[in-house]
């Protein structure tokens, strides 16, 4: 009976083997190609069969359906925080502008925008714009959604409180209606951002919020966008959209105009990587978001699979915490930034699809400083500064100071723990013990405002393009209970940076932004707060049946354009 | 009588493989068994009185196998017959009670559908549930359990011991076979229990003519019980004959030795004598006599090689040299 | 007149201690006589052997740095692929770390855990176990009907839910583990003293005047010792998978110690290009756990044929 | 008499529901730190106002015993507390999660009898043959294999290759079903909903594949030694001298009798699937508890952490009541 056991060995050997069957290799396909001509044919069937996979196109479908990563955070235009709410939310519903794949911006519900002054802003409406219920948009439901999203405690479900998106609004003071499709909104202090802002601030209809209130508005959205809501499942794993029949065609601008292209789409949440890729490959799902780098080669050669990247705009960075040793001295950081190959972390864990970042913004921001280069990677330079700073390696190689090692722990979030432990396994290579832990953005990052923590690799969004929504929270010192400093996780405070911050807020002359910016940047870049690390690009995936698809840099799925062969 | 036996073991030998070697539980058995007979088949325990049983009806369990011999019944070979063909024959022709009754009966069954189910095997009422039912309930009453129809719906656990005992012979007779192989039936039961199935089981052969094999290591059960005695030692038979010649005229030194083991009201002698020495190992019987190593009239011919029967008198055979003078068997 | 008793107990304890000592020996000899019996038993045994001897000298047996590795070797598959290299015999993770070694020093965490917890519910279990069944009472009847109510709770959920208070941790996934493993080793024990205390062994030693305290450890303990054994050692399996489990789900170690939950959890993103990252350590986790299961139920099977438990 | 037992039996179900939930209780009091501080880290400018209301509100202001007596009193009314992170009551959360925990527990439950029960019959029935061998090292495996990794596995080769099962989600987002209990299979049975019965089934099955592997093995091989153990019994010997049929021998007596053990560790097993969902939901896309207790473990979000683990410890002792019930028309020697 015991000899049964025995057996087990080899059934392992028979699960490995079945294991590496059923993975599709690359290699499999480079082979086939090298057989003789003759022979292409039928070693081509056997390879479609070992490999993969064209995606089947079930007969008649019309249904578009997205593989979000993540379930969105809400789907209140008003009370939501993540990427994967604002798209579906931007399908349902439309702002009074919008941008395209990359960063121009575009009137969408306004016929025209004017600043009065640098304070005022007038708002001309579109007429006929519909929402889903046959009422058309009017001033008063652009005034409604700004206060909305403004005021104080205006959201009253589940418990009253102020909406998520307040920051979106800058220093909005009041809207003022002037007829039904002029709005004229005063701003407390000069906004050169707001027109990259306003594209996230979508219109609701105050007849029907008034109506059904905010529980109502979750349970069945109602907007002006070009799809309708049809039904949600548990926890918005599933949201179905229907085309809506009226739409009034979206910004004249950005082609095609007119009604959604496919009459449904869904958008369901797989969170596992592999199993959103084999959705995709199954055929279940039409576009898939969030492509790991690693598979875009082996997606890429599969038939019937276009993969696309766009720059994205989510930085990456290590921020040390400059208020503890040793990060508190000038000469650690900056040798930690020569001692990370940013060439290689891209080449290696984005398959050459990021850009390494220069300093605080990312190049593609419209403000970026391009005289900025980024910190090379030079370790006799990294080591040498490391002397300077009085840490030299013992015996082994570990960095020593007064006998105590150069240890400290990176955290970070899970989605980054790939260029996190590569930057880790750089640094141990210079000497420095440096470990990872990984946490929950929530739970980390009160530790880190607290300055509890010693390192963080972490991203924060620049979908702006704009300095504005993102200098002032990452590199503004923390100013409690304001929007300054609320993602400045290094602890990094420098008066001068502090005030060039909120000089280029309300700037409204590009080049003078532009230098305040500068000086900025080059403060920040110099003073190494963090190390700068990467721009990854947003990669996404889809059946080769969805047309005129391709991803935006904001990763925001576009419903509207796309098509079903 | 008839000239054919009911059940006749030509050299029946049956082996069990074991990590010690090869285990000769029965070796080279040869008995006949009349109609309508009680034959007694005594031994110490693991002496391979119950494998003999288990051989005839073919119920050896794996690894174990019947390695030699026949199994006449009614002239057939038993050892031969396809595994249907030999279904037919149990608990129809040759049935079997087994030693301890609790358990053997299924605890998950009540006791009246333990016995239906061999009317139902064996087609005897035609598969009518009403028919059986009403069968069962007589033959339940028949075997001596009080109000039958109550006790039809009632599970093992519920019976008493000598119950339970009655419900097995229930089980075994409801198809009235030819042979009843009874494996110590009683000897899990107290005196006075025993006493009454013993006598049930006389009143079954009378009534029916149902041979009986009574197995036991109770000599003295066997002598009241049996018109014939079979004394088994390690896996062999050692003598046979009827019950007079082997408790008055004993001829093996180990039926002696089982003998004066017993206490005995009748006997002169009050002394128990245990029998010195181990039963030998059965995967290591030494050749010669087995139980050689403990007989006090030993001598050193008796291990040289395999004894063969003697008769000593008509119908009674002994394995043992002392009676060498006798022409062998 | 005071000063004698303490000798006299002092020789006794002496004494016992010595025949105790040789009858172990005897026991052992035994037990190695019918492992030999058993050759799949004892092959199990001795790969257990080879993963705690991996676990202990596991920077002498490797070459490469667990947690030091270089973006060039990403993914290097294992030696006998088409581009493999037997400098990482099973190839390399997606930090370019040899597998081979990260596993190695995974056994580290695997058994220190799995050990470490089941040593903790051994002295738990057995000194509660022993205590309440020896005194009964009050005793007895609440951590009896504690031990029932936390095996109301699945066990890993059970874990999942302290570790998630406690947060991540070596100290903390031990405790978790330890905090609901200690029942069995507890309900096991008080049943043997249960059956124990009345034998007449028992009341000899009550006579001759030894301490209760003393009676439990040195006559009742050492009859239920094989059993606690037995069950530790089929524990410990269950332990390890516990503990990958908890890795798995991020609530175990951290990176970059490597334990072979994580490095599964770690590896699945890579499944479609690089199998082995994330194979190679189930494969480990496996072969450990059906290691131990198998000399756990051998030394069952040996040593305490009535402890079945499933 | 039967009836009045398994009452009893019910009953004592009682003190450990509340037992359960006073351990739960505790849980909080593990975490190093002011729980008020972790629930309110994503607004980590929160005004000491709002602390003191969270505090008062978690009655953390009070001593223990009254906080034990609000928990347990709320627990009673169905109220666990207040989700921060999903915005939502616990209760709320977990009812709509545990229908599809649910369907998946069942399924897996069904698919691992279905393969248990044939193999761990057969095996012992032809012990040593190489079926046997076989089966039971691949019940070796099936125990220790990691749940995700045989879930990604069945997904490339049932979903990406012969494209026969769905790789992900519980019914296809074109099958129209009406919800009456949540859980799918039932919906579409009691809506007579074939084309939703198909797509849920086919839906099902992977995942439960994954869940059930693991308990199939162990069922496996229990069922196989008690049969084991059975078919050497008395009462299987009596019930060949009857001369019935190897068939009969094997299913009605000998299994009957091994299938008394089996319940019990299948019973225990449930606790095996109830924890193993929470990879295979992730895996699956499966929209259940385990997925939001993953979730929320992560954000800390210590409500819904201890509505949940009380959930499936309840799904626990329920299930385990229902076993024992099971158990007594099994077994005609028991008494509860």
């Amino acid at each position: 009976m015991n000899r049964v056991r025995m057996i087990q060995f080899s059934a392992l050997a028979i699960l490995v083997l079945l294991a590496a069957c059923a993975t599709p290799t690359p290699q499999v396909i480079e082979k086939v190609v090298e057989k003789p001509v003759e022979k292409i044919v039928e070693k081509t069937v056997v390879a479609e069969r070992t490999v993969v996979v064209q995606p089947t196109a079930v007969p008649g479908r019309d249904t578009l359906v997205v593989a979000l990563a993540r379930a969105p955070s809400g789907i209140d235009p008003a009370d939501h925080s993540s990427r994967e709410a604002e798209t579906v939310i931007r399908n349902l519903y439309d702002g009074l502008v919008t941008r395209d794949k990359t960063s121009g911006v575009h009137n969408e519900i306004a016929e025209s925008i004017k600043w009065l002054d640098t304070k005022t802003l007038e708002i001309k409406l579109r007429k006929g714009v519909k929402f889903h219920d046959g009422s058309e948009l009017k001033a008063d439901d652009v005034i409604y959604t700004f206060e909305r999203v403004f005021k104080p405690n205006a959201i009253e479900f589940p418990q009253p409180h102020t909406a998520l998106r307040k920051g979106f609004l800058g220093p909005f003071g009041s809207a003022e209606k002037k007829d039904d499709y002029t709005v004229v909104v005063n701003f407390t202090a000069p906004w050169p951002a707001a027109m990259q802002m306003l594209v996230h601030t979508q219109i609701v209809s105050k007849a029907y919020v008034t109506k059904v209130g905010t529980k109502g508005l979750i349970e069945k959205p109602l907007g002006t966008g070009p799809f309708k809501f049809v039904s949600s499942k548990t926890g918005l794993e599933e949201v179905v959209l229907e085309r809506f029949a009226d739409y009034f065609g979206g910004a004249p601008d950005l082609t095609p105009v007119g009604k959604a292209c496919v009459s449904r789409a869904v958008f369901r949440v797989i969170p596992e990587n592999s199993t959103r890729v084999a959705a995709l490959l199954a055929g279940e799902v039409d576009i898939i978001t969030e492509v790991p780098a690693e598979l875009v080669d082996t997606l890429k050669k599969v038939p019937g699979v276009q993969v696309k990247s766009v720059a994205g705009t989510r930085p990456i960075w290590m921020e040390f915490n400059v208020t503890q040793a040793p990060f508190t001295d000038v000469k650690v950081r900056q040798a930690l930034n020569y001692a990370v190959d940013k060439n290689l972390i891209i080449k290696k864990v984005y398959n050459g699809l990021a850009q390494p970042l220069g300093g605080a913004l990312m190049p593609t921001n419209n403000f970026a400083d391009p005289s900025l280069k980024p910190y090379t990677y030079d370790k006799a330079k990294a080591l040498a500064l490391l002397k300077e700073a009085g840490w030299t390696p013992d015996a082994s190689g570990m960095l020593m100071k007064d006998g105590k090692p150069l240890a400290f722990v990176i955290d970070t979030i899970d989605s980054l723990r790939p260029v996190t432990e590569a930057v880790a396994t750089m640094l141990r290579d210079v000497g420095i013990d440096a470990s990872v832990r990984v946490w929950e953005y929530n739970v980390v990052r009160p530790k880190l405002l607290a300055r509890e923590r010693q390192a963080y690799v972490g991203d924060w969004g620049d979908s702006a393009f704009d300095p504005v929504g993102h200098i002032e929270a990452k590199w503004h010192s923390l100013v409690t209970g304001s929007t300054y400093g609320r993602g400045n996780f290094s602890g990094y405070a420098n008066a001068r940076v502090d005030k060039l911050i909120k000089d280029g807020e309300i700037e409204n002359d590009v080049a003078k932004r532009k230098v305040i910016y500068n000086e900025a940047q080059k403060l920040i870049y110099d003073e190494a707060p963090a190390l700068f690390l990467v721009l990854p690009e947003a990669i996404e995936a889809a059946a080769a049946r969805v047309q005129n698809w391709a991803p935006a840099s904001d990763s925001r799925e576009n419903l509207h354009d796309v098509c079903l062969k | 009588m008839t000239n054919t036996p009911l059940l006749e073991l030509k050299n029946l030998t049956t082996v069990f493989p074991t990590r010690r070697g090869l285990v000769r539980a029965v070796a080279d058995v040869s008995l006949s068994l009349a109609q309508g007979e009680l034959l007694g088949i005594v031994g110490e325990s693991g002496c391979g009185k119950s494998v003999t049983m288990l051989s005839i009806l073919r119920l050896i369990s794996t690894p174990g196998r019947i390695a030699a011999g026949q199994a006449l019944f009614q002239g057939r070979d038993l050892l031969k017959l396809s595994d249907g063909a030999m279904r037919q024959i149990r608990g129809k022709d040759i049935a079997m009670v087994f030693q301890d009754p609790l358990s053997t009966l299924n605890p998950a069954f009540p006791v009246g559908e333990q016995i239906r189910e061999s009317l139902r095997i064996h087609h005897i009422a035609q598969n009518h549930f009403a028919r059986e039912k009403e069968r069962v309930i007589e033959l339940m009453s028949e075997v001596g359990i009080s109000s039958p129809t109550d006790r039809f719906h009632e599970y093992p656990h519920q019976f008493s011991g000598g119950m339970q005992q009655r419900a097995l012979i229930a089980i075994a007779l409801a198809c009235e076979p030819k042979i009843l192989l009874a494996d110590e039936p009683t000897t899990s039961l107290d005196v006075t229990i025993q006493a009454q199935i013993m006598d049930l089981m006389r009143r079954i052969n009378e009534a029916r003519g149902t041979a009986i094999v009574l197995v036991t290591h109770n000599l003295d059960l066997a002598a009241e019980f049996c018109q014939r005695i079979a004394v088994m030692y390690a896996g062999r038979l050692v003598e046979i004959g009827t019950t007079d010649q082997v408790i008055e005229t004993p001829q093996h030194p180990y039926t002696r030795g089982l003998l004066t083991c017993i206490p005995r009201i009748s006997a002169q002698r009050t002394r128990i004598e245990p029998i010195p020495g181990n039963v030998p190992d059965l995967a290591n019987v030494p050749p010669g006599c087995a139980f050689a190593e403990r007989c006090s009239e030993m001598q050193p011919i008796c291990q040289n090689d395999l004894i063969p029967f003697f008769e000593i008198a008509p119908g009674h055979l002994v394995r043992c040299l002392r009676h060498s003078s006798a022409t062998p068997d | 007149m005071t000063a004698h008793a303490p000798t006299r107990v002092a020789r006794g304890w002496d004494y016992s201690f010595r025949i105790r000592l040789r009858l172990w020996w005897r026991a052992l000899a035994e037990l190695g006589y019918e492992l030999w019996q058993r050759p799949v038993v004892l092959l199990g045994g001795i790969v257990v052997a080879a993963f705690i001897l991996a676990a202990v000298f596991a920077a002498q047996i490797t070459i490469h740095d667990p947690t030091r590795g270089t973006l060039l070797l990403r993914f290097e598959p294992p030696a006998w692929e088409a581009e493999g290299n037997w400098k990482y015999p099973l190839g390399t993770d997606d930090q370019g770390r040899d597998l081979l070694t990260r596993i190695i020093y995974g056994t580290r965490v695997s058994l220190a855990v799995g050990l470490l917890s089941v040593a903790i519910s051994v002295i738990v279990g057995t000194a509660l176990g022993a205590f309440a069944g020896y005194y009964r009472g009050w005793l007895d009847e609440i951590l009896s009907r504690f031990a029932d109510l936390l095996l109301a709770f699945p066990f890993l959920i059970f874990a999942i839910g302290v570790m998630a208070f406690l947060g991540p941790g070596f100290v903390n996934l031990v405790m978790a583990l330890a905090f609901k493993g200690w029942v069995e080793f507890f309900r096991l024990v008080r049943g043997e003293v249960l059956g124990e205390r009345t034998k007449e062994y028992v009341d000899g030693a009550r006579v001759a005047g030894q301490s209760n305290l003393a009676i439990i450890v040195s006559e009742i303990l050492p009859n239920v010792i094989q059993s606690v054994f037995v069950l530790g050692t089929l524990r410990l399996g269950y332990m390890i998978i516990m503990e990958a489990s908890l890795s798995f789900l991020g609530l175990g170690i951290q990176p970059p110690t490597p334990a072979w939950g994580s490095m599964v959890a770690s590896g699945r993103d890579y499944l479609l290009v690089a199998w082995w990252v994330s194979t190679f350590p189930g494969l480990a986790i496996l072969l450990l756990v059906v290691a131990i299961n198998i000399f756990g139920e051998g030394l069952r099977d040996i040593l305490d044929p009535r402890l079945k438990i499933e | 008499m039967k009836a009045i037992k398994i009452l009893e039996r019910v009953l004592t179900t009682i003190p450990i529901m509340f037992g359960v939930a006073i351990i739960v209780f505790f849980f909080i009091r593990l975490t190093p730190g002011d729980p008020v501080d972790i629930m309110l880290g994503r607004s980590a400018a929160a005004s000491q106002r709002e602390i003191e209301q969270l505090r008062h509100q978690f009655h953390l202001d009070e001593p223990l015993h009254v906080q034990l007596g609000y928990f347990l009193g709320d627990a009673l009314r169905g109220n666990l507390g207040y989700s921060y992170i999903r915005n939502k009551p616990v209760v709320d959360l977990l009812v709509e999660r545990l229908p599809a925990t649910i369907e998946m527990t069942i399924g897996a439950l069904l698919i691992s009898l279905i393969i248990a029960l044939p193999i761990g019959i057969l095996s012992a029935v032809r012990q040593n043959s190489l079926l046997d061998r076989l089966s039971m090292a691949g019940a070796f495996l099936g125990i220790s294999m990691p749940g995700f990794w045989l879930g990604i596995v069945l997904i490339l080769f049932f979903a990406v290759y012969l494209q026969i099962l769905p790789a992900q989600g519980r019914i296809s987002y074109d099958v129209e079903l009406q919800e009456v209990t949540g859980l799918y299979v039932l919906d579409s049975l009691l809506t007579g909903n074939l084309p939703a019965l198909k797509d849920s089934l086919l839906h099902l099955l992977l995942p439960s594949i994954t869940l059930g592997a693991g308990v199939a093995a162990i069922i496996a091989r229990v069922l196989r030694s008690s049969m084991l153990e059975v078919l050497r019994s008395d009462y299987v010997k009596l019930a060949r001298a009857k001369g019935a049929t190897e068939w009969d021998v094997v299913m009605k007596h000998a299994l009957r009798n091994a299938l008394i053990p089996t319940v019990t560790v299948v019973g225990l097993q449930v606790g095996v699937l109830l924890g193993g969902n929470m990879i295979v939901e992730t895996v699956f896309s499966w929209p259940g508890l385990g997925r939001l207790v993953v979730d929320a473990i992560f954000n800390r979000d210590f409500p819904l952490i201890q509505g949940a683990v009380m959930i499936y410890a309840i799904t626990f002792v329920l299930t385990n009541l229902v076993v024992d019930i099971l158990y007594t028309y099994l077994n005609p020697k028991i008494t509860l």
